[in-house]
């Protein structure tokens, strides 16, 4: 068969090779090239979806495994089930668009040409994270994936841009290096051997005593936690959102982030169930701080990019939820809200980005009145706002109500908590909108506030689209999550029952 | 038709669709396409409904599933549509009621450069409310519930280049996602209690579930209500509500989506059955908030503020009936469908006196306007009729049915919510004479620039239309019980029970009450002059003007504690959260340039170093390992 | 006598070295505590050799004090070096390396 | 009492006698070629193809030993795969250390004529004169030939005469920077008063243990001590003695304190070959001495161990921190490193021996690269010449604009030294880690990893100095950049490799894990 996902895995990180190797001459087109093989990527994908079957959804498809570095028991293993084919999914949509936001980002060709390398290089790692099937590759991706990401935040960016990057940088290291620990443990607590590390061989199969188990989960939740930005370890966020560039600050929420939850629901849940389910009050509450904390900070922000980060400290805050409340229903639904978080808050993020890139500044308050102004712009940044706070008919509301309904029977007081957030929700929404969009037009109308134009209408509207088109038939993307969800929450139900 | 049903929703919101993303290229015609998109909406209604009424009563209601909206493995909700005799009263209220509005705002809007931008968010409200109330289940009934919200929120915020207009669209919201808080807890409860969502199987379950779970899902049920409904506490939002442009107040505000509140608490008949606790909670919210609603509306001099808190007064009268179980369901649902009628009227009414006055709302400025505006005067008439309760007219038959059943019972509660709803019939008797008598009696008391004018008939022929209804719906509707049996498949036979009075005296006591309140106003305002300026006033006044304080308190409860929470966290984020990282990263800086002084450049203070932790290692070494 | 005396003397002398490399200042003098520490060390071997009655530690021995030429050889140079330079053998003050 | 005269498998130290043998002809050819530039190119091709030749005989003993080793010298010196992979690495690291010795940039690393006093008369005419130190050449020779010994030795004293081998040619090496030659002189004064100063100590520990259990065979020793009733504190105290010797040549806590001076001061060159070198060639020796000799006193010394490799850890972590000099602050991040190889020890896994080599190697070329960087930038000269390296942090500002792939090399090294995946740095650390854990020191590892997590910073401050910030004005003319062919061939290889060995480990790993056999062991 052909081998779908290292393809898509190698054809970006390729063509951000091939762009570094660009000559100067044929930097002028860098911008298509770039383009155009994140398109190739995407019709790959699309090909490969269609291929998949969804009626087994809950397996591992288009396998591929490799010996790698079997001395130390690493294979280059992929495969995705339902959950993985989503988030690909989003890696695949989200990137094309936010090179297309940055289409006039950079005055310099020489610039941009690593901007968009590093983009591609994040795509590569992105795709393979959701991809892999081996804890070591995905341990290896997770924390190369900081290296371009790095450079994205601190090359290019706002004033703070170095202390983000740095900020960044380190959060996720420290994260990462304890998660090391874990990942190293894991050889020699599982079957060890030249294929130690693939998911397949580890799942169900540990044999761990309760300290082993809970320290292990420990070890890898903390990785997921700083990804996934959970109070109290979010504050790397909001710095990184602020001085980022949009496009940088929307790839990193939208999809990098979901490796937290993405780690959370498919390696600690399958791995260590019975320490997933020992944590999993402390993790709720924390769930719920975060819910609550991240919405309430979002309302005292100045700065739109700050705002969005918070809120997104807040979604997170409910996917969490969803995913330790080990209910189907839940799990599905924080499963569908990494994909739905992804569409809204991304696309948050670029328009934010659009409104900068016009006035130069993220300030609410340097706004007003500009609903009159750019009509267009106003009535796209309204329904990706209100996909923001969940109204239904986007998909978000979707997935936020499946958790908080399907987590309801097993921690009731803290859906109850997490539901002030949709009051939180409008508020911080609205609010923003009021701001910027509502009131008396500016006097003099800046000369940069020009209505949409098609370039960023073609970033907004797809997945402005996506978000109606899952908002009212959410079913087409729960269909691949119903059995890989069932699957988790059977794990950790069995380990349950068994203790 | 009855199958075909979704057509009423997929009309509304596909215009609706075309009219956002064709943009001013829709302008010419826009408006039309709404208008048809409504009237396409009607018809299929009323399809339905002729279609049903062929059929036995028992078999009129139909469940039909159009797709799959959340195919979970535990949670399994279907986009099913049922069409039964409650939802089917709603659709044609919505969509008679909402083309007609629609005509009046071709004309009304006329001269708004965003007239189609109107047209379409109307669509969408009626779109959303027929999903409301076609849902058979409580999700896709909270997408219809959240979809109207942002309609409402759309539409009072129409005008939002006005900073207290944007203010208010953005209070209705947030104030109604607090109800929503309910219906998601609501939800979260019958999840659990029993695996599904959907109307059909809560019926089945609800009497095997425990009296605490149903309480507490009737009480969340009714929090959302509260929300949507304008009820007390969350009443602030509908009087800011207004900012919308009238017709929004006649459709939205008056005729429909403030109605939800009813709906949902009639439709969750099964839970509120094994809940009285609830239920009487639900009565009581309805008596408090008619009786505030009903003072709010004596003191206040802006025309539609005033028809805002009659509003809320109105659906305080249906909550109260709803609260008081099977027995006046049928009732809150008839006067629902009465007060749709009339209340919109008036609110039609009221933007025709606008249209005449420059946009003036103050009645205070109003006054003898029955000869420049006859039309206005005779339809507003019919619907001040009816509200009042005066027989034949529509509200008299509802109402009053409300009243009578508000005095069955047992123990206090007769007592209470009888003589509750018998005074605040006599209130609202008073206030709406006051409003009609202000604005249409007495001397013109307008300002210069004013030359009061009657309507176009694109306007003047709505308002005729749901005059008539105002008048004669109620007489038609309550012969034979026609409508009480109608809904009967719904809301289950209820045998008659004696109120805790004789009808007769209560009939006999309300039409009295009415006749006080009416002749009361107009000494005070048809024959006495109105001066121009609200006179200063009693406490009592000030209170109800300024809606008791509700806002006040919101700020001083909510609002003001609220932004000082959000101040100190974000505060607290930075310093402590934030802070302890930084300072823990300092930390390790200052160990670095206290631990490199150990380097001191000279050599002998290295072999020093090194000898010493020989030393030591070699005395911890061999002293353990003795 | 008991050779064992012959290892105490060694320790004794092998820290009088290191006390030497502590406390003097002169480069050559530290140095010569070295050496001594490094002769301690053959004293030892020796005795040992002595006490476990074989020849293998006074073979060693003479190793040790091939290298121990080879160093001086090294170490002067370096210290004329720096003699050269800055015209002292103080250990204390070239002292620009630090922190 | 009576001698066996020892046969000699003269076949089995081939590529040691090779690289020594090119070294005393490379004192020959001091004396015989007058021609400062010749001798140059004729000492440079010698010392080259010496290397290659040893490296060449190695490849062919690994293909013939068949999972054993030889014996040489009745037991004095072990010819195994283990000892095989070290001298490898080390020839690398000694090809790798000889192109930079004869990189001319910046007028070379070396002093003309290292007799003359820095700034004198004779300096400024040996200048003129063109003159060229080439000895240089012979004695880096000898250093790596040294190191080899010290890798297959398996007699304590022996051990001592190949640390002496090695050991000298170094303190030497580092005496004779061209620029900055007063700290130059001072760099190897410390280091020798220090390094003797350890030799002794380990001598002094041999001759306790050898008074213990009357053999200097590490093979034997572990034998004896298996045999022996109780600790005996003479034979801890020499064994922790014996230990301290070799912690010095790694840079351990508290015995690291010629690290920071020795690096700094010594020409650049040589600070590469020293800090990947002599760390290698350390671990092997402590590597045979700790899973030989002193394995049965794994429990006593464990204590030694993980006290060390904390105290190196967090030390040498912190201090880097502070520190504004490139040089100085990679001798600390060497300390740091001391602690992450000893971490490997805990335990004493058979895991380890896989997991040094590899750390090693991808440590030494990580190192070599980096200070093949630092060679490359230059202060300029008040008459505008190249001067000496630009080493303050603040001087490597916007370098990645002016030159990205010297700057991106150098990220690559440091993004190494900080064990982020991709490269070789994550893969050694891993293994360590590893052979950690399953010695059951994870409390350990988790301190590791801590400290990791606090060393990125540094490595990360100059990378944001590098990409992140803008050169400050007039920067182009104080600040030069060298693009010497030699050290770029290095930097562009170590680079590759630095990448090779993180992605595609598998084939290294694969030969060191052939090698994690010692022929000699307790008991077989």
């Amino acid at each position: 068969m052909f081998p779908f996902l290292t393809v898509l895995v190698a054809l970006p990180a390729l063509g951000a090779a091939l762009l570094w190797a660009l000559p100067a001459s044929a930097l002028t087109r860098v911008r298509e090239i770039a383009l155009g093989i994140t398109v190739v990527e995407a019709v790959l994908f699309v090909i490969m979806a269609l291929q998949f079957d969804k009626g087994d959804a809950g397996a591992f498809q288009f396998s591929e495994t490799y010996a790698w570095i079997p001395q130390i028991g690493a294979s280059w293993a992929l495969g995705v089930n339902g959950i993985g084919l989503l988030m690909v999914a989003l890696a695949v949509i989200l990137v094309p668009l936010t090179i297309l936001a940055a289409w006039r980002e950079d005055k310099v060709p020489a610039r941009r040409r690593h901007y968009l390398a590093l983009v591609l290089l994040s795509q590569a790692f992105m795709v393979g994270i959701f991809a892999a099937r081996d804890v070591f590759l995905f341990y290896v991706l997770f924390e190369a994936m900081l290296i371009p990401l790095y450079f994205l935040i601190g090359s290019f960016g706002g004033a703070q841009r170095r202390y983000a990057a740095v900020k960044f940088l380190l959060y996720s290291l420290v994260g990462g290096l304890v998660m090391l620990v874990g990942v190293v443990a894991l050889y020699f607590v599982g079957p060890g051997g030249e294929q130690a590390f693939l998911t397949d061989n580890l799942t169900g199969t540990l044999d761990l005593t309760t300290a082993q188990e809970r320290l292990m989960f420990l070890a890898f939740f903390l990785a997921f936690a700083i990804k996934a930005p959970m109070v109290p370890v979010h504050t790397w966020l909001p710095d990184v959102a602020e001085n980022a560039r949009p496009g940088t600050t929307a790839l990193l929420v939208a999809v990098l982030d979901k490796i937290g939850t993405f780690g959370m629901l498919t390696l600690c849940l399958t791995l260590f169930p019975e320490a997933a389910d020992w944590a999993s009050p402390v993790i709720i509450v924390l769930a719920v701080i975060s819910v609550i904390y991240g919405a309430l900070l979002a309302i005292g922000q100045k700065d739109m990019m700050r705002l969005v980060s918070f809120t997104s400290v807040s979604h997170f805050g409910i996917m969490v939820l969803g995913i330790f409340a080990f209910q189907q229903t839940s799990v599905e639904g924080a499963a569908l809200y990494m994909f739905n978080h992804g569409l809204s808050t991304g696309a948050l993020f670029l328009l934010v980005g659009f409104l900068i890139a016009r006035t130069g500044t993220a300030d609410v308050d340097a706004y007003g009145g500009l609903q009159r102004i750019v009509p267009v712009f106003a009535g796209t940044f309204l329904v990706v706002g209100l996909s923001a706070l969940s109204l239904p008919g986007l998909s978000p509301f979707v997935s936020e109500i499946m958790v908080l309904v399907g987590a309801y029977p097993v921690a009731a007081w803290a859906v109850i908590v997490s539901a002030v957030s949709v009051v939180l929700a409008a508020l911080y929404i609205l609010l923003t909108y009021k701001k910027v969009f509502t009131g008396p037009a500016p006097e003099a109308a800046p000369a940069t506030t020009r209505d949409l134009t098609l370039r960023e209408r073609l970033v907004a509207w797809p997945l402005v689209g996506l978000m109606l088109l899952l908002g009212f038939a959410p079913a087409i993307a729960i269909d691949y999550l119903r059995e890989p969800s069932a699957d988790i929450v059977a794990h950790v139900t069995l380990e349950e029952a068994d203790a | 038709m009855q199958s075909l049903i979704w057509l009423a929703i997929a009309l509304p919101l596909a215009s609706a669709a075309v009219l956002l993303c064709l943009g001013r290229r829709a302008d010419a015609w826009g408006h039309w396409m709404g208008v048809a998109a409504s009237g396409g909406a009607f018809l299929v209604g009323l399809g339905a409904l002729i279609e049903m009424l062929g059929k036995p009563a028992e078999e009129r209601a139909l469940d039909t599933t159009l797709y799959t909206f959340i195919p979970g493995g535990d949670l399994h909700v279907d986009v099913g549509l049922l069409a039964d005799p409650l939802s089917i009263t709603f659709v044609l209220l919505i969509t008679f009621v909402g083309t007609l509005i629609h005509v009046y705002s071709v004309a009304y809007m006329e001269h708004d450069k965003d007239r189609r931008r109107f047209f379409a968010y109307l669509n969408l409200f009626v779109a959303a409310m027929l999903l409301l109330v076609l849902a058979d289940s409580y999700l896709l009934l909270f997408v219809g519930w959240e979809g109207v919200g942002v309609a409402s929120y759309l539409l009072i915020g129409f005008w939002n280049y006005k900073p207290e207009y944007a203010t208010a669209a953005n209070k209705a919201f947030v104030v109604n996602r607090i109800g929503d808080i309910g219906l998601i807890i609501a939800m979260g409860i019958m999840f659990t209690t029993f695996g599904a969502l959907d109307f059909a199987t809560i019926g089945e379950l609800a009497g095997n579930a425990s009296t605490a779970t149903l309480t507490a899902a009737g009480l969340a049920l009714l929090l959302a209500a509260c929300g949507k409904s304008a009820q007390f506490p969350l009443q602030s939002w509908l009087g800011d509500a207004m900012a919308g442009p009238t017709p929004v107040s006649a459709l939205i505000h008056a005729a429909t989506m403030v109605t939800a509140g009813v709906y949902l608490i009639v439709r969750s008949a099964p839970i509120f059955e094994g809940a009285p606790n609830a239920q009487v909670v639900v009565a009581i919210v309805g008596a408090i908030t008619l009786t505030l609603g009903a003072l709010i509306g004596m003191a206040k001099d802006d025309i539609k503020k005033a028809l805002a808190a009659s509003t809320m007064s109105q659906i305080g009268y249906m909550m109260l009936a709803a609260g008081l179980g099977p027995v006046g369901y049928a009732f809150a649902i008839f006067h629902l469908i009465t007060h749709g009628f009339f209340k919109a009227g008036m609110f039609l009414g009221a933007g025709s006196v606008m249209h005449a006055m420059n946009d003036q709302v103050d009645m205070r400025r109003f006054g003898a306007l029955k000869g420049a505006m006859v039309v206005t005067w005779v339809t507003f008439g019919l619907g001040w009729l009816a509200i009042l309760g005066v027989p034949p007219f529509s509200g008299y038959w509802s109402k009053d049915k409300i009243i009578e059943s508000a005095f069955v019972g047992e123990g206090w509660q007769p007592w209470v919510f009888g003589l509750t709803a018998l005074i605040g019939a006599g209130l609202t008797a008073f206030y709406m004479s006051r409003l009609f008598f202000m604005t249409f009696h007495g001397k013109a008391r307008w300002t210069d620039e004013v030359h009061p004018h009657e309507s176009p008939a694109l306007m003047t022929v709505p308002m005729i239309i749901l005059a008539v209804g105002s008048a004669f719906l109620g007489l038609i509707l309550a012969t034979g019980d026609r409508f009480t049996t109608w809904l009967e498949p719904v809301t289950g036979h209820v045998e008659h029970h004696e109120p805790v009075l004789p009808v007769a005296v209560i009939v006999a006591l309300t039409l009295i009450l009415v006749a006080l309140g009416a002749v009361g106003a107009w000494f005070k305002y048809g024959r006495a002059e109105v001066p121009q300026e609200a006179p200063s006033a009693s406490l009592a006044t000030i209170t109800a003007r300024n809606d008791f304080f509700q806002d006040s308190v919101n700020r001083a409860v909510f609002q003001r504690p609220g932004q000082h929470v959000t101040r100190t966290l974000v505060y607290a984020d930075a310093a402590i959260v934030d802070g302890a990282v930084n300072k823990q990263a300092r930390g390790w800086s200052s160990l670095g340039s206290a631990s490199r002084k150990l380097q001191t450049g000279q050599v002998r203070s290295y072999a020093a170093t090194m000898l010493v932790g020989l030393v030591i290692v070699i005395a911890v070494i061999v002293v353990g390992g003795l | 006598m008991n050779p064992m005396n012959y290892v105490i003397l060694a320790a004794i002398l092998f820290s009088i070295g290191a006390a030497a490399v502590l406390l003097r200042r002169n480069a050559i003098v530290a140095f010569m505590g070295v050496e001594l520490m490094l002769n301690a060390a053959n004293l030892a071997l020796v005795a040992f050799s002595r006490i476990h009655g074989e020849l293998d530690g006074q073979i060693m021995a003479f190793f040790v004090m091939v290298v121990a030429a080879a160093e001086v050889v090294v170490g002067l140079a370096i210290i004329i070096a720096v003699f050269r330079a800055r015209q002292t053998i103080s250990l204390d003050e070239p002292a620009e390396l630090k922190g | 009492m009576s001698f066996t005269t020892p046969t000699i498998d003269w076949a089995a130290f081939a590529p040691i006698i090779i690289v020594l043998g090119a070294g005393a002809a490379g004192i020959l050819v001091e004396a015989f070629v007058k021609t400062p530039a010749t001798r140059r190119t004729v000492q440079l091709a010698l010392s080259l193809a010496a290397l290659v030749a040893s490296l060449g005989v190695i490849i062919a003993q690994w293909a013939a030993l068949d999972g054993a080793g030889t014996v040489v010298m009745s037991g004095m010196a072990t010819v195994d795969r283990q000892a095989l992979a070290w001298m490898a690495i080390l020839l690398v690291f000694g090809l790798l250390s000889m192109l930079l010795f004869a990189s001319r940039d910046g007028g070379g690393a070396f002093t003309e004529l290292g007799a003359t006093a820095p700034g004198s008369v004779e300096e400024k005419l040996a200048r003129r004169a063109g003159l060229q130190l080439t000895e240089v050449y012979p004695l880096a020779l000898f250093a790596v030939g040294g190191m080899m010994l010290f890798t297959c030795v398996t007699d304590l004293v022996f051990l001592f005469v190949a640390l002496e081998v090695f050991s000298l040619p170094l303190y030497l090496l580092v005496a004779l920077a061209r620029r900055r030659r007063y700290l130059s002189h001072e760099a190897a004064l410390k280091y020798f008063i220090l390094g003797a100063f350890s030799s002794a100590i380990y001598l002094f520990g041999v001759a306790l243990v050898y008074g213990a259990t009357t053999v200097t065979d590490v093979n034997m020793i572990g034998t004896a001590i298996v045999n022996l009733a109780d600790a005996d504190p003479l034979l801890l105290a020499g064994a922790v003695m014996i230990i301290v010797g070799f912690m010095f040549k790694i840079g351990a806590v508290p015995f690291h304190s010629w690290v920071p001076d020795a690096y700094q001061g010594a020409p650049t060159a040589v600070t590469a070959f020293m800090g990947a070198a002599t760390k290698a060639a350390a671990t092997a020796a402590l590597v045979r001495v700790m899973f030989v000799a002193f394995a049965p006193l794994e429990w006593e010394l464990s204590w030694l161990v993980w006290a060390v490799a904390i105290a190196s850890m967090v030390y040498g972590t912190v201090v880097a921190l502070v520190q504004t000099d490139i040089k100085r602050m990679l001798a600390y991040s060497g300390v740091a490193h001391a602690g992450f190889i000893l971490v490997a020890f805990a335990g004493l896994e058979g895991e380890a021996l896989t997991a040094l080599p590899f750390y090693l190697l991808a440590y030494g070329l990580a190192t070599i690269g980096a200070f093949a960087v630092v060679s490359q930038v230059r202060e300029r000269a008040e008459d505008g010449g190249v001067g000496a390296e630009a080493v303050r942090l603040g001087q490597w500002a916007g370098l990645g604009k002016r030159s990205p792939l010297l700057a991106g090399s150098m990220a690559l090294f440091l993004l190494s030294f900080a064990g982020i995946p991709m490269t070789a740095g994550f893969i050694g650390k891993f293994e360590a880690f590893s052979a950690a854990i399953a010695g059951g020191a994870w409390p350990l590892v988790l301190i590791a990893v801590l400290a990791s997590a606090v060393a990125a910073f540094f490595y990360v401050r100059l990378i944001v100095l590098m990409f992140f910030t803008d050169a400050p004005e007039g920067a182009e003319e104080t600040i030069a950049i060298e693009d010497g062919a030699l050290t770029r061939v290095v930097i562009y290889v170590t680079a590759a490799a630095v990448l090779v060995l993180g992605i595609l480990p598998s084939g290294v790993l694969n030969l060191f894990a052939d090698a994690s056999v010692l022929l000699v062991s307790v008991g077989g």
